[in-house]
């Protein structure tokens, strides 16, 4: 069997959505010296390392072998992932593998973007089969509209209800030193935002930004030595599950949510997660996921949540508060947009994450979305696994 | 590290052009090989990782397009994207980490439908670098006149590369640059960049390769002897040209002296019996040699020369041809290692070394110039 | 049946990536530009640790991990480390074909400087050939504000 | 020197940078752009196993990983599964420059497939469109074996 394997440092940019300050490499750097700083570790400690991004967010070719200058790669192994935006959470996931697989001990994970070197969406076009969709399609902004509106129709939600995620995340996000869009909106703020895509309004939607995480995964042999509460991998779970846009029929459901979040539960044993999950930091592009995806997730049963989000059941000081950090719509910087959402719930569990920290935090899920639909899930605990 | 082995591996009819498939089409073809290989289907199969590269493909998330052919779906999945031989090391970390016992990579490449040099230009960094126009032929070209100039090698003497791996390729059916061709060929072929010419460069090619991969319990259920993974490591150099020691290849030997001391290679020219690399052009097998402790520095020339990496010498280097004879780009280090296991398999049919072969050594590149290696050795027990 | 998918002529579809970028340079490659630019001076920059002159400069080492310090000017002449004769070029190089690419050594510095060499017979380029840079009369903080290398006839 | 070293560069790709790329549609979907160049026809493909009839169509079928051959024609009408209008300004990958909004798009079930076509709907007011609604393909009158051969969907109701 595999070792056990925790993290036990992370360390993430301030996001911006432009930093003029640093180019891509020195971006990476702010974040990787970061986490060493935060493991007390230096860069001689880590045995190898693995980073990812999208290549047509920057223009930049072989980002493994370019991202050395920053990335303290040099002389080590370094390999890189992309998965759109899954890639944060595949990179953590792949963290979890390398180190458990025993050919690493200390391994440092890298997800970054800069995504104000491109027309966001011009470049997520591309992910778009060139002969058959690229032509019509406009990036993340009008799959996820389709979703919504899917949705809308089928369940009755309204854009009302999507609003409430917006300002739930936004008022957490205020907790956040690392956020880029700090500052509470209200629900009328969201509806009378400017229309982007047919039901998506401006404030439904994530914003694009500058910004690196990086994460240090050690194995258990040295985890405790190096952190006194490391945030140990309970489990893993993702799938991947179209390879072409035209076979997404149904289209109110995340079925890649509700696979790996099924697959993710059973390996934990946990037959009620809205109960025995502590906190989710859900890797929610725009405000309609945290109702969809939710229920995806087997929080609530399809088209309740709604109700879980108006009656707070997600709110800070609620039965299981989602995005603390104030998630995705108020901070995206897409290949590190993963990989925070574990680097937050690790501060979770260490107890460490000072405003936005959520009391007695044994048992948390993070998230990542992107691709085709994908979900990317990793569970972190307190508790040693057995 | 507990014991891994190859099972299945299947690889396509690799060509300058192969218009008729799209990319998925191409993976499934090899996946499809593979499968039938291992003798199981895709039950049989517990997770997927799938190598890529977005810049080649035109298409970013370009690994969403081969999930479904490469039988990712209900399972767990990532995708990997530079040389496959990365690729596989993911995939085996998944097996040794317990959370898997087999694993399916595959990797591609259509370099047909790109534009070679601006693919490999977009590899330098757009503020310092990339203005100058460099792409991958001519940075390589300054490498190898680094590496010359420092140990006396002459173009004839690299010219003994294609020699060998384009003769080499005549006896391997998937290749497509099998040729018989003399040093004076060589010489004579168009000037591309000094000191390179046209034969001492690799085609661009389209193809694909697959390999399985299976813990020992899932290993000894198939039709022919697996061939275990007895060491394997990677490591990059540092980015900018001007920063590295062209005329060495630092990570190379740091990346085969972890994958060595697994195995428990003591002297590696002994005891390796048969070596597929990447040598994307001719300096670099020459180089990748020494690197991987065939020979002393600069000492590449004199074993070629000697005939100890012909197919029948003591110990052949790319008996396939290597990427002169076929280099879907992302997919090499891939195809590479599914050759080392065939020669360990002994069943590489006309390529097939003479020697029997206990430990065979794999090799894959990603970067420029050779910055970032990945060497696999391979064994029958 | 599978005639009928087979039995076809392939289209394939020409099409194109256009997405254009703008790329930030940062601090530390922008004070390197712009002294480029309005001063034609080379600077690099200094690690504490390995103690090289890192060219160009960089904001950290990257062979230290650690922070650069001192911005060191370096000479606009240096030395040849090695060279290539581009005889069949591409629309993206900056001189036509032939024309030569180098790693430069410039005096004071610790690491190569890749860059474009002319004004030079291409059977005259040698390894430890000196040369200097020529700026560009129109400058705009740009790598090619050096415009390119030649040599220096003592 | 001070006000030197604080002004922050921008570095741009040049303005007639592109990637060009020639990419395969692969045996099926030659098939498919065909027949609506030549016959204005849909042709999608059944799994053998589930039955499901993809289009566009393609050798292998995801969930069954299973290699499919019958064709079979579907269309030329269907309705939207689900839709948007865009508004908002990005840039036309292809191009480099804006594309023109508003304009809507959706996926398309033809009659007789399982999954959807991404296309273009036509629309003169834009409350007329809804999930559900019937549509039909409108082709243009110099095809070439492109997606773009079908000029739009538009409503039949």
């Amino acid at each position: 069997m595999g070792k056990r394997v925790a993290i036990v440092g992370t360390g993430q940019t301030h996001h911006r959505s432009i930093r003029r300050d640093v180019n891509g490499q020195e971006l990476i750097h702010e974040a990787a010296v970061r986490a060493l700083k935060d493991a007390e570790l230096t860069i001689d400690d880590i045995g190898g390392v693995v980073i990812g991004n999208m290549d047509h967010f920057e223009g930049i070719n072989y980002v493994d072998c370019w991202s050395i200058d920053g990335s303290g790669g040099y002389l080590k192994p370094t390999i890189k992932l992309t998965t759109g935006g899954t890639t944060g959470a595949t990179l953590a996931v792949a963290g979890y593998h390398m180190v458990a697989s025993g050919m690493f001990e200390k391994l440092l994970v890298i997800g970054w973007e800069k995504n104000s070197e491109s027309d966001t969406t011009g470049a997520i076009i591309t992910c778009t089969d060139p002969i058959i969709e690229r032509q019509f399609v406009a990036g993340a902004i009008s799959g996820l509209a389709l979703e919504a509106q899917a949705y809308m129709h089928r369940y009755g939600a309204t854009p009302r209800d999507a609003a409430r995620v917006s300002v739930r995340d936004r008022r957490h996000a205020c907790n956040n030193p690392h956020a880029q869009l700090r500052g509470e909106i209200t629900i009328e703020d969201v509806l009378n935002s400017p229309r982007l895509a047919d039901p998506l309004r401006l404030l439904d939607m994530c914003p694009r930004s500058d910004g690196a995480c990086a994460v240090v995964f050690a194995s258990e042999d040295v985890a405790e030595k190096i952190c006194p509460t490391p945030a140990w991998v309970l489990a893993t779970a993702n799938r991947h599950m179209f390879s072409d846009y035209t076979d997404v029929v149904e289209m109110s459901s995340l079925l890649s949510m509700v696979e790996a979040s099924k697959e993710l539960w059973q390996k934990l044993g946990i037959r009620e997660p809205l109960k025995e999950v502590d906190v989710i930091e859900l890797y929610q592009p725009y405000s309609w996921a945290g109702l969809i995806w939710i229920e995806d997730m087997g929080l609530c049963k399809k088209g309740e949540g709604p109700k879980l989000l108006w009656d707070g059941v997600t709110d800070m000081g609620g039965e299981l508060p989602i995005n603390p950090s104030g998630g995705v719509v108020a901070t995206n910087p897409i290949g590190a947009t993963g990989l925070i959402r574990c680097a937050e719930i690790a501060l979770q569990i260490q107890g460490k994450a000072g405003a936005r920290q959520v009391s007695d935090v044994k048992l948390g899920v993070a998230t990542g979305f992107g691709g085709n639909w994908w979900t990317d899930m990793l569970a972190f605990g307190k508790k040693k696994p057995n | 590290m507990e014991r891994v082995a190859i099972i299945g591996m299947g690889q396509t009819q690799h060509a300058a052009q192969r218009t008729e498939v799209n990319f998925p089409e191409l993976v499934y073809e090899a996946v499809s090989l593979a499968l039938k290989d291992a003798g199981i289907g895709i039950d049989g199969i517990d997770n997927v990782i799938t190598t890529c590269n977005d810049f080649w493909d035109g298409r970013t998330i370009s690994s969403m397009a081969t999930g479904d052919v490469s039988g990712a779906r209900g399972k767990n999945v990532s995708a990997v994207e530079g040389d496959g031989a990365f690729g596989a090391f993911y995939g085996l970390t998944r097996i040794l980490s317990g959370a898997y016992g087999t694993t399916l990579v595959t990797a591609y490449s259509k370099g047909s439908e790109s534009v070679p040099y601006l693919i490999t230009n977009a590899a330098f960094d757009p503020i310092y670098m990339r203005s100058l126009g460099l792409d991958m032929v001519t940075s390589c070209a300054l490498q190898a006149r680094r590496y010359m100039k420092r140990y006396g090698i002459s173009e004839e003497e690299c010219a003994l590369v294609a020699v060998k791996n384009r003769g080499n390729a005549l006896a391997n059916p998937n290749a497509h640059q099998g040729m018989r061709i003399t040093v004076e060929d060589v010489m004579r072929s168009r000037r591309i960049a000094d000191p390179l010419k046209l034969y001492d460069i690799s085609p661009v090619s389209d193809g694909a390769g697959c390999i399985i991969l299976a813990r020992e319990d899932r290993a000894k259920k198939i039709p022919h002897r697996p061939v275990w993974v007895k060491g394997v490591s990677f490591c990059a150099d540092a980015y900018l040209l001007g920063d590295r020691e062209l005329s060495e290849c630092r990570a190379l030997e740091k990346a085969a002296q972890a994958a060595y001391k697994m195995a428990g290679i003591q002297d590696p020219r002994k005891e390796i019996d048969v070596a597929e690399i990447s040598e994307a052009f001719t300096y670099q097998e020459l180089l990748w040699t020494e690197g991987l402790g065939f020979c002393e520095k600069g000492g590449g020339k004199k074993l070629i020369a000697s005939g100890a990496t012909a197919k029948n010498g003591d110990i052949p280097v790319n008996p396939s041809g290597g990427l002169m004879g076929a280099h879907p780009v992302i997919a090499a280090g891939l195809i590479r290692i599914l050759e080392a296991a065939r020669q360990v398999r002994g069943d590489a049919g006309d390529m097939q070394v003479k020697k029997q072969v206990q430990l065979a050594l794999a090799h894959g590149v990603n970067g420029v110039c050779g910055q970032s290696h990945c060497v696999w050795v391979l064994g029958r027990d | 049946m599978e005639d009928f998918w087979s039995n076809v002529q392939p289209i394939v579809y020409e099409g194109r990536i256009k997405v254009p970028y703008s790329w930030q340079a940062g601090e530390t490659a922008s004070y390197f530009l712009t002294q480029l630019r309005d001063q034609g001076k080379i600077w690099g920059k200094h690690c504490p640790r390995c103690t090289k002159v890192l060219l160009p400069p960089r904001k950290s080492c990257p062979f230290c991990f650690v922070d650069t310090d001192k911005w060191v000017e370096v000479s606009d002449e240096g030395v040849v480390e090695t060279f290539t004769l581009v005889r069949e070029g591409t629309p993206l190089q900056p001189l036509k074909a032939p024309f030569a690419y180098a790693v430069i050594l410039l005096d004071g510095a610790s690491t190569g400087f890749v860059h474009v060499l002319s004004e030079v017979e291409p059977d005259e380029i040698k390894e430890g050939m000196r040369i200097k840079a020529v700026f560009a009369e129109k400058r705009k903080g740009s790598l090619l504000d050096i415009a390119y290398f030649k040599p220096v006839h003592s | 020197m001070e006000n030197q070293k604080k002004e922050l560069l921008t570095i741009h790709s040049s303005i007639d940078a592109e990637q060009p790329f020639r990419w395969s549609a692969g045996r099926y979907r030659s098939r498919f752009l065909a027949e609506i160049r030549d016959h204005k026809k849909f042709f999608g493909v059944r799994c053998p196993k589930c039955r499901k009839v993809y289009i566009p169509p393609k050798r292998v079928c995801g969930p069954c990983f299973a290699e499919m051959t019958e064709p079979v024609e579907v269309g030329p009408q269907g309705e939207i599964k689900t839709f948007t209008i865009l508004r908002f300004s990005f840039v036309d990958p292809e191009l480099g420059t804006a594309k023109p909004v508003p304009y809507a798009f959706g996926s398309v079930k033809l009659d007789g497939a399982d999954t959807v076509l991404t296309h273009y709907i036509d629309y003169t007011d834009e409350s007329n469109i809804r999930i559900g609604g019937r549509v039909e393909a409108l082709f243009e009158e110099k095809r070439t074996g492109g997606i773009r051969d079908i000029k739009h969907f538009r409503l039949i109701e």
